[in-house]
């Protein structure tokens, strides 16, 4: 099942609070960390703003992997947005392995503003992750249906 | 003699409708139940139940027709609408299936004439199965046709006694495909028809004049409670024929569809001011009754229903359109329509009596 | 039994604490009953209750178009107690709207099976009655197992599988009208700005539309099974369901209608809730 | 139709050098809805903010992307610029082609690919961007503080002082707090009376202060510059208006014996009476509890000894309503309760130590009042069972605090300091007596905390032994301190056994009974041991969550009395802040909802960490209730999002990151 593809770049769609990811990889750029190129992200104000839809429509437009990323435990600039979010993506992304998206397609990180180094190294250990497990071209199939 | 088809031969037809290229659709047993699909081999072919799930309108009028697609550029917009549908042989239809086609052939055809239904029509050749059996949701027969009747069929199938059924060619397009695959057939003496015929169990004259006096009935307030408001009479209707059409798109481009709707869906009828004018289940429901028999009656000259039963046996509550039927056939009886001129009689008695909660 | 409930129909409507009994309502057979709402006293012999009344009758309980100003007497299975609940819960009314007569049969779905009346009347007697009840029994075991059977698959077969079972999907939405909780004004895949949910029933759409129901009955489905027994083309949308409620269970310790005090898991946390699948 | 500008910034070689802009230019310009696309290499510098402001006007712009820096570096920039060409600011969007591109990728082509989907992402999301305008909130110039110990009267003081009006609000019958209890404070010794008292009186003349004593927060509603506040006034039985302290009423008083709160029971006090010698206002009060009249009907001694006829039997609680514009927070701490131990948190007491069942256990505040001029022993370190002078007190450290077992987890930090003082105050007092403190560590971080503590051992002499105590029993009237010398090995394992004629335990600090109802009403959080929880650790430190409330003091976690007056002049220079302008002026990213469409379960309710989401009422003409739908106070909202993504029917969005615009940026990167 599993084709390492030369030719092939996954493309990978990453969802970011503003107050820690974000800020987190504009460290990583700051410090000059380099990571792979697949990674697009969108800025939201929070995990907790993240809706499951976002994630599917990521698939349709051809993402490979989602990554949802936000504040630690405790962190959040808003005080609860990533404990509501981290029930959410409990239930979410087990109802999305249920229905046949591959776990290892739907990601979840907490990098806080200070991880610049973590969230470089979670691009590059994602984009290899998903690189290995090739383009997800079964959701495609539905899509182009 | 007639032209006869050895039940045996039934997988032979479709076997040789294939091979000239046909995409064969009949009923066929999917996830437990029966739904007319695309046939993969003709062994897929199941005879087993009365009737499909699904419709065979869906086979003219799919449940989403792409009409055009587009793409967005800079400054302009590329559209492709391109439409050749397959040559098909739908087999496995009933009489009321196939009447049904007959009744959309004038709703879409009366003013503009819809391309892309008029080209499947004329890419499918329908071979009809009369019926061997009805059950309690069946009544063709209280719509003034029957379970052996041709309109809107090919070529019909009749069983009959001795393992065969008796085709009668019915078209030209029957006819064609009779030649085409001639093989198959047999010329015999036929043996006795086996159709079964479900009683009459309303006066349909009495239906039409009868929901047109009385928009205003208890009958109304009190007997749709329970609709739940879903589409599955509707959508399994081979009548029903509302659509709506989305654009479905993104910035890159996208699709204008038509797909199926439903008068029974609460955002039917709902105005962009917000104001519904069919606010309630029941009003809906009134709708849907007076559609099929008062206002396609006007305009068609039949009625918008052919009493297949699939809304009845579908519904999730159980709600009968039948039993409706025979329930206004019965108010029909107990107050006559008065002459010409005269004032309306209202309500019987029965209803007059009720005072209702509900408001519509 | 039947003349208890009968009873208890008669009295609310005779004492006018309730405007309206929805019950079950006799068929043209034993199995084939269906909703009644009863407005007067004597036509409470209408009613019946056996093994096959499924239908969950708490849905009629949002419908503007139908509910009378004063309170509402409803036949309350196990499902009903338990629709209700989250219902109130999620303050689609008060708990005093609803006066429960409360039902239960020993084997839903089994001919001849023994039914009874609830002891409990309010709704909190009646959740604590109902979870006693249900306690350590799994209703939906065949739903269960076949749960178990997809998720031995890989997820490619998992979504071959859904794949050809949405296909079959027309978008009547009769498992929404079917369903208690389904019971917004405008349901997600009725907006169109943006429209997250494409409204065609086409593959990708139907994937979604079918996908982000079951999400949002997280902590709310009460496993009834009126979705999966509404849906005309028999696509098997309380595997669905099971499967997300046994994962608000296992990661929650929630089920979802036996407490209409408690705040729902999907609108409350804990500090240390699992997160073992963030890295 | 969408004019939209794309800018892009070369950033000098920082962009330039990994992303080729003129070819991220050229194809923005192909996008649909740009009709206008240029590089430049500072477009944050003069010029570059120029080139905006020309193109906004010359080509009637809608809408302007600048590719460069992170927004959060310089968004405020360009939507400043945006602002003089008279474009709304909310109209511009950064693409993050430096942070997120140019500095962490190195392959240029894989660069520039990223680019160009980046820009196109805010160029489909600006075209959907909708003008804002910041919400502006007027602000009620009045200041509520909850709390009469030393942080609510600096607090008080401050803002009174600043110039705006301050309502003060405490339960007790007077204002100074616990502070007022000490004899003497760490590290100085100076008096803790003398330098309180001048400031309660500076705060009952005060005319910007309203103070209400014997009193408490009955409600809380608005929001930050709009609260409403009931405050409930606690029946006093005596007419303040009239009474002049005279102090006949509790002379004569025949119910005296009944343990003073003030003195920690050690002393007595009469039904009718002042905390203090000392209170603020000096004016009695009955304790309906104790009072014979009260009790029995019979007695009314002080109504007819008040001169002035100040005493009213049929007093009621009163409420005053108050239009406040922030609130400070300063209800202070209590000690742990080790004898009852604190059920309510699941916390077993110390039965082992004696407390309640030996008078001569004590705790840390009652043996101020033993060491206080003002105390029942005027000041004299006598025992409480016989009145003698001890001639060795056990100190013990940590009864309560950084015990997981059976206490609290945290460090009530203030002890090692107050231990080492009362180890001090008593060698003075009883010369020849010797102090034991039994310690797990020493923690005197703070200006001369340390010196202090050494004074107390090496000039005075203080005995410190590192370990625990295990159990204090009694061999005729002295009291065994049997416990362990983690230093002293040998055969005995370190176990010791001091007899001892008193002693004091350190119990932990923890927050006022009924901080948790508090802080619902004022929906701020609070943590597991009930200190009220600050809006960052580290940077927000005197804020909550709920814009407009602040903390001062030990309500926040512990602190000694240098701490909560610093934090309460923090709080006082917020709520300076804050009322410096008639109008608060926020962001207006918020969120709005869309009340046809709302069905009222109210999971945003129970989502917003603001309390933002409001109940409305939608009634049809004759008045009948239709539904119950939720609204957004825009006071309030902080604009998170949490409400949209829960609401199932997507009947609440967010203004800045709504629906249509995260749906077409997500289409941008197909």
């Amino acid at each position: 099942m599993e084709t390492t593809t030369a030719e092939f770049e996954p493309k990978i769609i990453a969802f970011l609070c503003n107050w820690c990811t974000y800020a987190g990889a504009d460290l990583a750029g700051t410090s000059r960390l380099k990571y792979p190129a697949n990674i697009r992200a969108i800025r939201l104000t929070c995990t907790g703003r993240i809706e499951p839809m976002f994630l599917l429509k990521a698939f349709q437009e051809g993402a490979d992997a989602v990554l949802v990323s936000g504040c630690h435990p405790g962190d959040c600039h808003y005080t609860s947005g990533n404990y509501h979010a981290r029930r959410r993506w409990t239930v979410f992304r087990k109802l999305l392995e249920f229905s046949g998206i591959d776990p290892r397609r739907v990601l979840f990180s907490w990098v806080s503003a200070a991880e610049g180094r973590k969230w470089s190294e979670l691009v590059a250990e994602i984009t290899a992750q998903v690189r290995a497990l090739g383009p997800f071209t079964s959701f495609e199939r539905i899509v182009k249906a | 003699m007639a032209m006869l088809l050895a039940r045996k031969n039934l997988h032979a037809l479709l076997r040789g409708a294939m091979e000239k290229k046909y995409r064969v659709v009949g009923p066929t047993r999917t996830a437990g139940i029966v739904l007319f699909a695309e046939l993969s081999d003709p062994g897929a072919l199941c005879l087993d139940e009365l009737n499909t799930q699904n419709s065979i309108k869906e086979f003219f009028f799919p449940k989403s027709e792409t009409l055009l697609t587009y793409t967005l550029g800079k400054k302009d917009v590329a559209i492709a609408d391109d439409f050749a549908p397959p040559r098909t042989v739908l087999i496995g239809g009933r009489a009321c299936d196939a009447r049904s086609l007959v009744a959309l052939d004038r709703l879409f055809g009366w003013d503009y004439k819809d391309k892309f239904y008029f080209k499947r029509r004329e890419a499918t050749c329908v071979i009809t199965l009369a019926c061997d059996r009805f059950d309690e949701a069946c009544f063709c027969t209280s719509l003034g046709f029957g379970p052996r009747a041709t309109e809107g069929s090919d070529i019909l199938l009749v069983p009959a006694e001795g393992d065969a059924y008796i085709v009668e060619a019915v078209t030209d397009k029957g006819r064609a495909l009779i030649a085409e695959l001639e093989d198959v057939f047999t010329e015999g003496t036929p043996g006795a028809e086996k159709v079964a015929y479900p009683e009459k169990k309303f006066d349909l004259a009495a239906v039409k004049p009868w929901l047109e006096r009385n928009f205003d009935h208890p009958i109304w307030k009190e007997e749709f409670l329970s609709c739940l408001g879903c589409g599955t009479c509707t959508y399994q209707c081979p009548m029903c024929h509302c659509f709506d059409i989305v654009d479905e798109g993104d910035i890159h481009g996208g699709a204008r569809c038509k797909n199926w709707d439903s008068c029974q869906f609460a955002l039917f009828t709902l105005h962009t001011s917000g104001h519904n004018p069919r606010p309630a289940q029941a009003s809906r429901w009134r709708q849907r009754l007076r559609h099929k028999f008062v206002y396609y009656a006007d305009k068609f000259g039949t009625e918008a229903c052919v009493g297949c039963g699939r809304c009845i046996r579908n519904c999730p509550v159980r709600l009968s359109i039948l039993d409706k039927l025979v329930l206004i056939g019965r108010e029909a009886a107990a107050a006559p329509a008065p002459p010409a001129g005269a004032q309306p009689r209202g309500v019987t008695k029965r209803w007059r009596a009720t005072t209702s909660i509900f408001r519509i | 039994m039947i003349e208890q409930l009968r009873q208890r129909a008669r009295e609310l409507l005779g004492e006018g604490k309730v405007a309206l009994v929805i019950g079950h309502g006799r068929g043209s057979s034993p199995q084939a009953t269906f909703p009644v709402f009863i407005t007067k006293a004597d036509a409470v012999d209408r009613l019946v209750f056996n093994p096959f009344c499924r239908n969950n009758l708490a849905v009629y309980l949002t419908r503007k178009d139908i509910m009378p100003k004063g309170a509402v007497g409803l036949v309350a299975r196990p499902e009903e107690v338990r629709s209700v609940a989250v219902l109130v819960q999620e303050q689609q009314f008060d708990a005093d709207r609803v006066v429960l007569i409360g039902v239960a049969c020993a084997e839903p779905g089994k001919e001849g099976a023994a039914c009874e009346m609830l002891k409990g009347r309010t709704l909190k007697e009646l959740e604590a009655e109902v979870a006693e009840r249900l306690k350590g029994r799994d209703p939906a075991q065949d739903v269960a197992a076949r749960v178990k059977e997809l998720e031995a698959m890989t997820p490619e077969q998992r979504l071959a599988f859904w794949e050809k079972e949405f296909s079959r999907c027309i978008r009547c939405y009769a498992c929404r009208q079917a369903c208690p909780m389904c019971y917004c004004e405008r349901c997600i895949v009725e907006k169109n700005q943006p429209q997250w949910i494409p409204s065609s029933a086409r593959p990708l759409g139907n994937y979604f539309w079918n996908v982000i129901r079951a999400f949002h009955l997280a902590g709310r489905c009460i496993g009834c099974g009126a979705c999966a027994r509404a849906c005309p083309m028999g696509i098997p949308l309380d595997l669905l369901n099971a499967k997300v409620a046994r994962e608000v269970k296992e990661s929650f310790a929630y089920e979802a209608g036996f407490d209409h005090e408690v705040p729902p898991p999907m609108a409350s946390f804990r500090t240390d809730d699992e997160q073992e699948f963030i890295k | 139709m969408a004019r939209i500008g794309v800018f892009i910034c070369w950033c000098g070689e920082n962009i330039g050098r990994t992303v080729d802009c003129p070819k991220v230019a050229a194809e923005a310009g192909g996008f649909p809805g740009v009709v206008h696309a240029v590089d430049y290499k500072y477009m944050c510098s003069d010029p570059g903010q120029g080139m905006i402001k020309d193109a906004i006007k010359e080509k009637k712009l809608t809408g302007v992307v600048v590719a460069a820096c992170s927004p959060r570096m310089h968004e405020p920039t360009f939507r400043r610029a945006c602002a003089e060409a008279g474009l709304n600011p909310f109209l511009c969007e950064m693409a993050n082609i430096r942070e997120h591109c140019s500095w962490v990728h190195e392959e240029k082509g894989d660069a520039t690919a990223k680019a160009v989907q980046l820009v196109r992402v805010m160029v489909e999301k600006v075209k959907r961007n909708e003008a804002l305008f910041p919400i502006k909130v007027p602000v009620t110039k009045r200041a509520l503080v909850i709390g009469g110990g030393i942080a609510g009267i600096q607090a008080a003081l401050d803002i009174a002082n600043g110039g705006q009006k301050v309502v003060l609000v405490e339960k007790e019958p007077s204002i100074g707090g616990h502070m007022a209890q000490l004899s003497e404070t760490f590290p100085t010794l100076d008096c803790s009376q003398c330098i309180l008292t001048p400031r309660m009186v500076e705060v009952a003349a005060h005319p910007n202060i309203t103070l209400h004593t014997y009193a408490e927060v009955e409600s809380v509603s608005g929001f930050i510059g709009n609260f409403d506040v009931k405050i409930r006034l606690k029946a006093r039985s005596v007419d303040i208006k009239k009474c002049t302290g005279c102090g006949l009423c509790a002379q004569k008083c025949p119910q005296k014996k009944i343990p003073s709160e003030f003195d920690e029971g050690l002393g007595m006090r009469t039904a009718i009476y002042t905390p203090f010698a000392q209170a603020v206002p000096n004016k009695p009060v009955i304790d309906r509890a104790h009072c014979t009249k009260f009790l029995t009907g019979k007695c009314g001694v002080c109504q007819k000894v008040c001169p002035v006829g100040a005493v009213d039997y049929a007093q009621e609680d009163t409420f005053v309503e108050e239009k406040i514009g922030a609130i400070v927070v300063a209800t202070g701490y209590r000690l742990y309760d080790f004898r009852n131990g604190e059920k309510d948190y699941g916390i077993e007491g110390y039965g082992e130590y004696g407390y309640g069942q030996y008078k001569d256990v004590i705790d840390g505040l009652q043996f101020e009042r033993l060491a206080s001029a003002s105390g029942p022993t005027g000041g004299a370190i006598l025992r409480p069972s016989d009145g003698k002078a001890p001639e060795t007190v056990v100190f013990i450290k940590c009864v309560g605090s950084r015990d997981c077992a059976k206490g609290l987890s945290y460090c009530s930090k203030i002890c090692c300091m107050y231990i080492a003082k009362h180890a001090m105050l008593y060698k003075h007092k009883v010369h020849h007596g010797t102090a034991y403190v039994f310690y797990m560590d020493i923690r005197a971080g703070g200006k001369n905390y340390d010196e202090f503590v050494r004074r107390a051992i090496e000039e005075d002499g203080a005995v410190y032994i590192r370990g625990r105590v295990s159990r204090i029993y009694t061999r005729g009237d002295k009291l065994i301190v049997a416990g362990a010398d983690t230093l002293l090995g040998g055969a005995a394992g370190g176990r010791v056994e001091i007899e001892a004629d008193m002693v004091v335990l350190a119990t932990a600090m923890r927050p006022q009974y009924g901080i948790e109802a508090l802080a619902q009403k004022l929906s701020i959080g609070y943590d597991e041991y009930g200190f009220l929880t600050e809006a960052h650790p580290k940077l927000r430190p005197v804020e909550t969550n709920t814009a407009g409330i602040f903390l001062a003091g030990a309500c926040q976690g512990v602190k000694d009395i240098p701490e909560a007056v610093g934090q309460a002049s923090g709080a006082a220079a917020k709520v300076l802040g804050l009322f410096s302008s008639d109008q608060l002026e926020r962001e207006p990213i918020v969120a709005r909802v869309n009340q046809s469409q709302c069905v009222g379960c109210f999971y945003c309710e129970q989502v917003c960490p603001y309390h933002a989401i409001e109940r409305e009422e939608k009634r049809d003409k004759a008045g009948n209730l239709i539904a119950r739908v939720a609204k957004v106070n825009a006071g309030l909202c902080q604009g998170c999002g949490a409400c949209v993504a829960t609401c199932r029917s997507n009947s609440i969005d967010l203004d800045g990151f709504s629906e249509e615009q995260v749906f077409s940026e997500i289409g941008g990167l197909r």
